[in-house]
């Protein structure tokens, strides 16, 4: 969470994203070994291939953003204001 | 004959309306002839109701003849009733006779002014709404013909509307007088809520059982009254508008601010006689409030250098008079005095009018003078009117009717020493006062030369009027002259009649006696210092203290500057300062605050995606802290 | 159904107007006139058939009644029925909106010249929602046609207004539906203090006379309601909006915004507020009255100060609405019946005043007093109408206001407020004042900026003659009106006094 | 899964099955009309198939161990039906708007019936995976759909700001499941409800930290307050109608399982939820009726007010008893018609290159085009809440709502801010009735279906607005089902 909020490189960003939401999924698997049940592994894996998605999205936007500004920060992307 | 009696009102009203829609196309001849006639044919109507008013007099010696209801609510319904009795019928006469000599003299007063058929039409709806408060069966009715006549007032003192001196001066008139139509409203709503009507025969009847006398309620009433008759009568407190009423012209002043408007309030306070007899204070109020405002209006009569403005103050030291006599229970003295006063008043003011013309509208009584030999006819009536203000004696009816007065003052019931006293100083100022109006204007070398002979419809007015204001005083003679008591005898079945009390230190006839003094002595101060040696004047004015004297009495002892800075200065600074309604700058302040609040959180909106994120965590963290913190 | 058909003759009128636009635009003044007209004749019928013995229908004070239902949800029991009736009250109500109308339309022949079909609809709409407002007994209804006057209204000022009309119409339909909202609660509060106590949800105006509430409630239920109406009819603090919408809007918005608008305020306070919460509006009876008195003088001072045409003719309907809010206050008859006709004599002559002004605007396109001055020469027809309405608006005896006043001071002062009669008739005082500087500044005086203007043309002058009748009418013979009020008022008193306490006679 | 669970879930399949169509017909032959063609008819057979799915209602699918992920009950069909209709007006917008773009305008299809698949799984579901796995669906295909036209600097801004952030509320969303799995051990919201009501859990602590953060990934999908930031710049930065797509429809399948969440578990009675809830609700309705005061860009303005229009919802959704879901699904109906409505009209009139979101755009709009103008009047008035539109009813029904639960502070709130609420709907009134600057460069072509639905929709915001009796039925029929 804190990677999101301290760096400007949009790819940076990506990558704290992906550890938040691999920790809820961590969160899961705990919680299921406590009730000793499988949900919790079952809904790891959904958040895995959630994970994957945003990712891919996020990556062709990536690339969309170095091709029009030739810079990864995102603060150059904040005209929308006010 | 007495069933015509609605048209009387009537006629003049239709005049007033034929005058107004029809008035622009119409030539001046037919609106000399509408006019006029219309208040003739009312007058003729008139005299032969009070003819067959004399001749068979109806029961209970008053005649009621009801229209229609005006209102009916849960209780109030008052009527559109006229009432007839011979103190309105007295009032009737005078107003129609003397309205249609007047209105005959202005056919040609008027004759070269533009707004020629405008003017009538104002007359005669002034002569319409004063014959509705004469014969008004309810006080509310009585109320209509009173802010009627107020309006007239108006629309006439302010009828050369060109010059705003004008206009201020009709519309002080109007808020004046407006004030003490207030203070009478809120009387007459005291008397409906006391006494549960507003019919004036009934009331009277209600105010004797059911207040006792001296009756706090009863006092506050007639104080109220009062209040509305000062206002309309140009009384003490509120005597500053007539003055400035001159600025009409003449023919009105003649027959709103001399003959007939302005003893309104004398009317009224007839009418009303029985809530002043039940409450000694009123009536002594009433007494108060004519003894000084014969007076003041006396001395300041003296200072003025216009002629009408001088007549002006003479009119409201007169109806002072009239007021005295009401205050001390001479009823029917006040009434005489009224009828007499409304033929010699009309008179001067009219005298006046023809002399104005005549030098070229040369109002200043100095710059005129000599004007014996140039309009004869007018100096004879105006000689007459004079003698018979300043009375006369023997000869003239001012001398009965004001000798009555100031003997009643002393001997009737409510009377003292005192109020007979002022009455008589009065006598002494009504006399110089006049005299010196004489002698400046029509003695001495002639300083304005004449431009405008007066024709024939200005003259024959003037002398029926002078004929009325030498004979009409005989209709009632004091005890040792002849002992007529037609005009009380006939007031008898209306006005009560004046007791005498008892302990007289001195006789009628005494007074008479100082009376005439008085009036022997005035004129020869005038003579002395007017005619004789002019000089004489500035020795008087010229100290400081003349100077400071002279200043005070003209200016009405100083009562207009006083009302000015009370009340007229204060409204207009408001006015000024208020005109944005300062109500407006507190919703104004509300925007603004809404305004700013607008644009911080506006600067929340950076734009920037990592400020976004940390205003999520943040609301996230404080959520988690709130639901953890708040109890189950 | 007369009733039903009182509203959709005018709606149906507004949208063929505008529809008749397209083609030629006298059309669509036509067919408006020719709706009003109708509506009118149909409201004098009405009077002629009820105001001999206005006997009651079964179910309470009506003289006509007409229900449908409209929204009904079975399942939570609410049912809301399109519940139309007319007594007294409302039938003079609707006359007098008609006539107005039908002097709106007259005054905007000439004056408006672009978009006539929209201003035509605008125009039937407000008087259709107004009709509506004067007929709905369902309190939803009520509320639904409370809140539909106002965007016309707002369309009125907003596209045909003068320089800052944008401003105005803003403030305008934002004080009116702030407050309007705060009704909408306290009207849904009652609906559900009556669910609580009787187990139906009901907006029927006879049903929820009598919930039985605690005093607090009540209290703040009847605040809200007497809020909601009362910045209708401008009461003292809640006033501003009103000089700033008259002064912006054309001469028929002002016209209907003066006569009608105003009236609706004062009409939902004495059809709504007394009788719903009687105890509370008692105890809140003496405030009420000091603010209506504060309204009077602070309206008539304010008019005094003015110096633009319009926002002194505003000021005077301030002052002379306070007057209304202090005879429904005073709650017994003579105060009651002095509102009603001064709230009709209002309409009329303000309106008048309004239709003169904005013809005067017409002729020399200014409304600043100094500007003017000597008119009377040139224009001596329009001054003496003008010269007639101002004597109105100043309370002369033998006109329509003056009856009112006099009633309303009569009853405020049988109801013990003696102060406050002497502070409403110094108020009476000032209307000389703002009114004769009315008549000096603009007509009177010399004529220094040399105007030379068209005088009225007969057809003109022609509108104003039904309104000075009707003025005389009201002053010397108020008879009729008031018999028709009078079973009205006694169902007002008799719902809007507590038990225990008998009405003060 | 018996022939009963193959009919309750044919809209899915029929869905699904339009998706995959659009797909081939572009990856064979690129055409417009076609793609834009199947959708339509996908959403209307979708729509169309309703009652049969109703007729075998309701029906708990899912594995019979972990309970059941999807539930198909009357509440269920009605807010999927309401998100078809809204998803068929939006297609039909967006190949009005997209016909004036030159290249790759197939792809947008594939995308809203994706999108549209999500919203409906997540309006049905009644279990953490298929609530999670919808609106990540929903989520992914909008991402894609703001930053669709890629030659513009805005959209792509749009796209990246909501990835980021709905990725970081997601993350929330599933930390704050996860510890309510760790204390119930159950994941359906019906056992979840049987272990709540039963009140004997041990650990309150951690069921409250859980649902706090729920909120979180719920209140940043409403765009409540202190979530609400992205909301302006992704409505303004995406093209028309994408945003009345993210506007209406995702907001509505959120309230839909947020108001089945909270009223099966009744969690919104634990004192420091409704609280939470009561702030939000509070600081939403005054910073959406705040900022959009004095704001110059006509989708901005919208943005603000949907914010306080969710803060009025949520009102309606704390009210307890029986009126408070009615007023919410009823509020809902007349929001998305309205929405659409109004960003119906924005997307008719932008030209190609830029969105018409300027007040400019719309100068003397009622003059020019008298139609869209009123149009767009109708939509202001309703969502200021004027009578004769749905607006007010549904406004009406709120403050009914609430009176009876007797939350009184929140009321006078909601009636204060909507009356701020009232000038700047009265900003754009004025502009569209003001003098037409002549300058303004002429409105494109209105295309006829656009215009259809948009009259329609015109007609819809009166009917409800004079006459909602009839659906009221239908909504309280499916709130009924609701309380199983």
């Amino acid at each position: 969470m804190i990677g999101l909020l301290v760096r400007r490189n949009l790819l940076f960003i990506l990558m704290s994203l992906e550890v938040m939401v691999n920790a809820a999924g961590l969160a899961f698997v705990v919680a299921g070994a406590g009730h000793g049940q499988a949900d919790g592994q079952a809904m790891f894996i959904f958040i895995l291939a959630i994970a994957a998605a945003e990712v891919a999205v996020g990556l062709a936007l990536v690339l969309l953003l170095y091709h029009r500004y030739r810079t990864l920060d995102v603060d150059v992307a904040s005209q929308l204001r006010g | 004959m007495l069933k015509l009696l609605w048209l009387i009102p009537a006629l003049p009203c239709a005049g007033f309306l034929t005058l107004a829609f029809f008035g622009p196309r119409l030539s001046r001849r037919a609106v000399a002839l509408i006019g006029p006639g219309v208040v003739l044919a009312s007058a003729v109507v008139s005299w032969s109701v009070a003819m067959s008013f004399f001749l068979a007099p109806p029961p209970g010696g008053a005649f009621v003849q009801e229209l229609w209801t005006w209102m009916d609510v849960a209780g109030f319904h008052p009527k559109m009733a006229l009432y007839l009795d011979p103190l309105s019928l007295v009032m009737m006469l005078v107003v129609t006779s003397v309205g249609f000599l007047i209105h005959w003299y202005s056919t040609e007063f008027m004759a070269e002014d533009e707004g020629y058929s405008r003017f009538f039409a104002y007359m005669n709806l002034f002569v319409a709404s004063m014959l509705v408060l004469l014969l008004g069966d309810n006080l509310l009715l009585l109320y209509l013909g009173w802010e009627g006549v107020g309006l007239c007032s108006y629309l006439l003192i302010g009828f050369w509307y060109t010059d705003p001196a004008n206009g201020r001066a009709a519309r002080k008139a109007f808020y004046v007088t407006r004030v003490g139509d207030t203070a009478m409203s809120l009387g007459l709503f005291l008397l409906f809520t006391q006494l549960g009507t507003l019919q004036i025969q009934d009331l009277m009847r209600e105010a004797h059982d059911q207040w006792g006398t001296g009756s706090k309620l009863a006092t506050a009433a007639g104080l109220l009254l009062l209040g509305g008759a000062c206002g309309k009568s140009a009384q003490l407190p509120l005597q500053v508008w007539l003055p400035d009423a001159m600025a009409g012209p003449t023919p009105t002043s003649a027959l709103i601010h001399a003959a007939t408007m302005v003893t309104a309030g004398v009317y009224l306070i007839a009418r009303t006689h029985v809530i002043f007899e039940v409450s000694p204070t009123a009536q002594f109020a009433v007494a108060a409030v004519g003894a000084a405002t014969l007076l003041i209006a006396g001395f300041s009569a003296m200072t003025q250098w216009d002629i009408k403005k001088s007549l002006a103050f003479s009119t409201i030291s007169q109806i002072g008079y009239m007021f005295l006599a009401l205050g001390v229970g001479a009823w029917s003295a006040a009434i005489f005095h009224f009828m007499t006063h409304a033929f010699f008043k009309a008179l001067l003011f009219l005298g006046a009018g023809i002399v104005i013309e005549a030098c070229h509208h040369e109002h200043s009584m100095f710059k005129m003078g000599g004007l014996r030999k140039e309009l004869p006819v007018t100096f004879w009536t105006f000689a007459i009117a004079g003698c018979s203000l300043a009375g006369l004696p023997l000869v003239t009816a001012g001398f009965y009717s004001k000798g009555l007065i100031i003997w009643n003052a002393y001997a009737s019931a409510g009377g003292s020493m005192v109020l007979w006293l002022a009455a008589v100083f009065g006598a002494l100022l009504t006399s110089i006062y006049t005299f010196r109006m004489i002698f400046l204007t029509f003695f001495g070398e002639p300083k304005a030369h004449v431009v405008k002979r007066p024709g024939a419809a200005m003259k024959i007015p003037v002398m029926i009027l002078a004929f009325f204001a030498a004979v009409a005083g005989f209709v009632e003679t004091p005890g040792f002259l002849g002992h007529a008591h037609v005009f009380s005898n006939f007031m008898q079945k209306a006005l009560p009649e004046a007791v005498e009390r008892r302990g007289l230190g001195m006789s009628e006839l005494g007074s008479e006696a100082v009376v005439m003094l008085a009036f022997l002595a005035g004129l020869a101060i005038a003579y002395f210092f007017f005619l004789k040696k002019p000089a004489l004047q500035e020795s008087v004015t010229e100290p400081p203290v003349g100077q400071a004297v002279h200043r005070f009495w003209f200016s009405d002892w100083g009562m207009d500057w006083l009302y000015d800075k009370l009340f007229v200065q204060p409204l207009w600074w408001f006015a000024r300062i208020n005109k944005r309604d300062f109500i407006d700058s507190f919703y104004a302040a509300v925007a603004a605050v809404t305004r700013a609040l607008w644009v911080v959180l506006r600067s929340t909106q950076t734009g920037r995606l990592r400020w976004y994120a940390a205003v999520i965590v943040a609301g996230t963290i404080l959520f988690v802290a709130l639901a953890l913190v708040a109890k189950p | 159904m007369i009733l039903v058909w009182l509203i959709v003759v005018l709606f149906s009128g507004g949208v063929l107007a505008w529809i008749a636009a397209r083609w030629n635009e006298a059309a669509a003044r036509w067919i408006s006139l020719a709706a009003v007209t109708a509506d009118f004749l149909l409201s004098l019928e009405l009077w002629r058939k009820y105001s001999a013995g206005a006997h009651f229908l079964p179910n309470g004070p009506w003289l006509v009644d007409f229900n449908a239902e409209w929204i009904s949800i079975p399942l939570a029991g609410v049912n809301i029925h399109l519940h139309l009736a007319m007594d007294g009250l409302s039938l003079l109500m609707v006359a007098l909106t008609c006539l107005l109308g039908i002097m709106s339309v007259l005054t905007s022949w000439r004056e408006i010249s672009q978009r006539v079909g929209f201003f035509h609809l605008n125009l039937m709409a407000i008087l259709g929602a107004i009709v509506g407002v004067f007929l709905a007994v369902d309190l939803f209804l009520f509320y639904f046609a409370w809140e539909l006057m106002l965007v016309p209204m707002y369309f009125l000022i907003a596209v045909w207004g003068h320089e800052r009309r944008i401003y105005a119409a803003v403030k305008f339909f934002i004080f009116t539906q702030a407050c309007g909202l705060l009704m909408l609660v306290s009207i849904l509060a009652l609906v559900f203090a009556h669910h609580q106590a009787t187990g139906v949800y009901t907006f029927e105006y006879a049903d929820l006379l009598n919930t039985p509430l605690s005093r607090g409630a009540a209290f703040l239920m009847m605040l809200g309601m007497f809020l909601g109406f009362a910045v209708k009819l401008p009461m003292f603090p809640l006033h501003p909006w009103l000089p700033d919408a008259h002064t912006e809007a054309p001469t028929a918005g002002s016209l209907i915004l003066a006569g009608l608008l105003l009236k609706t305020g004062a009409y939902g306070l004495l059809r709504f507020v007394l009788p719903l919460f009687p105890e509370a509006s008692r105890d809140f009876a003496p405030a009420a009255m000091t603010l209506a008195v504060a309204g009077i003088v602070y309206g008539a001072v304010m008019a005094f100060a003015q110096t633009d045409l319009k926002r002194l003719v505003a000021y005077t309907s301030v002052s002379h609405l306070g007057f209304v809010l202090l005879g429904i206050y005073a709650r017994n008859d003579w105060a009651l019946e002095g509102a009603l006709v001064s709230m009709i004599a209002h309409g009329v002559s303000t309106g008048s005043l309004f239709m003169l002004v904005g013809q005067l605007q017409e002729r020399t396109h200014t409304r600043e007093m100094d500007r003017l001055g000597g008119l009377w020469a040139t224009i001596p027809r329009l001054s003496g109408i003008a010269m007639f309405f101002a004597m109105g608006s100043m309370g002369l005896p033998g006109l329509g206001d003056f009856v009112g006043e006099f009633l309303v001071l009569m009853g405020t002062y049988y109801a013990g407020h003696f102060g406050l009669t002497v502070a409403a008739s110094v108020g009476v005082l000032f209307s000389t004042l703002y009114a004769l500087k009315f008549i000096q500044r603009a007509y009177h005086g010399p004529n220094t900026h040399q105007w030379k203007i068209q005088d009225l043309a007969p057809r003109e002058a022609l509108i104003f003659a039904p309104m000075i009748v009707v003025l005389l009418w009201l002053g010397v013979y108020p008879q009729p009106v008031i018999r028709t009020f009078q079973p009205a008022m006694q169902a007002i008193q008799q719902f809007s006094n507590a038990p225990g306490e008998a009405p003060p006679r | 899964m018996t022939a009963q669970d193959l009919t309750a879930l044919l809209p899915f399949i029929v869905v699904s099955a339009a998706c995959l169509v659009v797909l081939i017909a572009t990856a064979v032959r690129r055409s417009h009309a076609v793609a834009g063609l199947v959708t339509v008819a996908g959403l209307t057979a979708a729509f169309g198939l309703l009652p049969a799915a109703a007729s075998v209602a309701p029906r708990a699918i899912g594995a019979s161990g972990a309970g059941a992920l999807v539930v198909l009950d009357g509440y269920g069909l009605f807010f999927i039906g309401l998100i078809l209709a809204a998803s068929v007006a939006v297609a039909v917008l967006a190949y009005g708007y997209l016909d004036r773009q030159e290249e790759h305008r197939e792809e947008f299809y594939i995308l809203l019936l994706v999108a549209v698949l999500g919203s409906m799984v997540l309006a049905a579901s009644s279990h953490f995976v298929s609530f999670i796995l919808g609106l990540e669906i929903l989520s992914v295909a909008l991402y894609s759909m703001c930053a669709y036209l890629r030659d513009r600097a805005i959209s792509l801004e749009a796209g990246i700001k909501y990835l980021v952030l709905a990725a970081a509320s997601a993350a929330f969303l599933l930390f704050g499941m996860a510890l309510i799995y760790a204390e119930f051990g159950t994941m359906n919201f019906s056992y979840l409800a049987a272990q709540m009501t039963a009140g004997a859990y041990p650990d309150r602590a951690l069921v409250a930290g859980g649902l706090a953060l729920m909120i979180t990934g719920f209140g940043f999908k409403l765009a409540l307050a202190p979530f609400h930031l992205w909301t302006p710049d992704i409505y303004e930065g995406a093209p028309a109608p994408v945003t009345a797509f993210v506007a209406s429809v995702s907001k509505g399948a959120m309230f839909a399982l947020l108001l089945r969440y909270f009223s099966s578990t009744s969690a919104a009675r634990l004192h420091g939820v409704f609280l939470v809830f009561a702030v939000i609700a509070a600081t939403s309705m005054i910073a959406g009726n705040l900022l959009a005061l004095l704001q110059n860009n006509l989708k901005r303005i919208l943005a603000y007010s949907s914010i306080a229009h969710m803060g009025y919802v949520l009102v309606a959704f704390l009210a307890a008893g029986d009126l408070g879901p009615e007023a919410v699904t009823f509020y809902l109906v007349a929001y998305f018609i309205t929405t659409l409505m109004a960003f119906g009209v924005v997307a008719v009139l932008s030209p190609a290159e830029r969105d018409a979101d300027r007040l400019e755009d719309v100068e003397g709009l009622f003059w020019r085009r008298p139609v869209l103008g009123a149009l767009l009047t109708l939509a202001l008035l309703s969502l200021a809440g004027i009578p004769a539109t749905a607006g007010f009813f549904a406004k009406f029904y709120i403050v009914a709502a609430g009176a009876s639960s007797g939350i009184w502070r929140l009321i006078v709130l909601l009636v204060v801010t909507s009356v701020a609420g009232l000038f700047y709907y009265l900003r754009v009134l004025v502009a569209v009735y003001s003098q037409p600057a002549e300058s303004a460069e002429p409105a494109p072509r209105l295309p006829l279906a656009s215009g259809v639905v948009l009259a329609l929709l015109g007609i819809l915001i009166v009917w409800l607005g004079v006459f909602p009796g009839r659906v009221l039925e239908t909504v309280q029929l499916a709130v009924a089902s609701l309380r199983f």
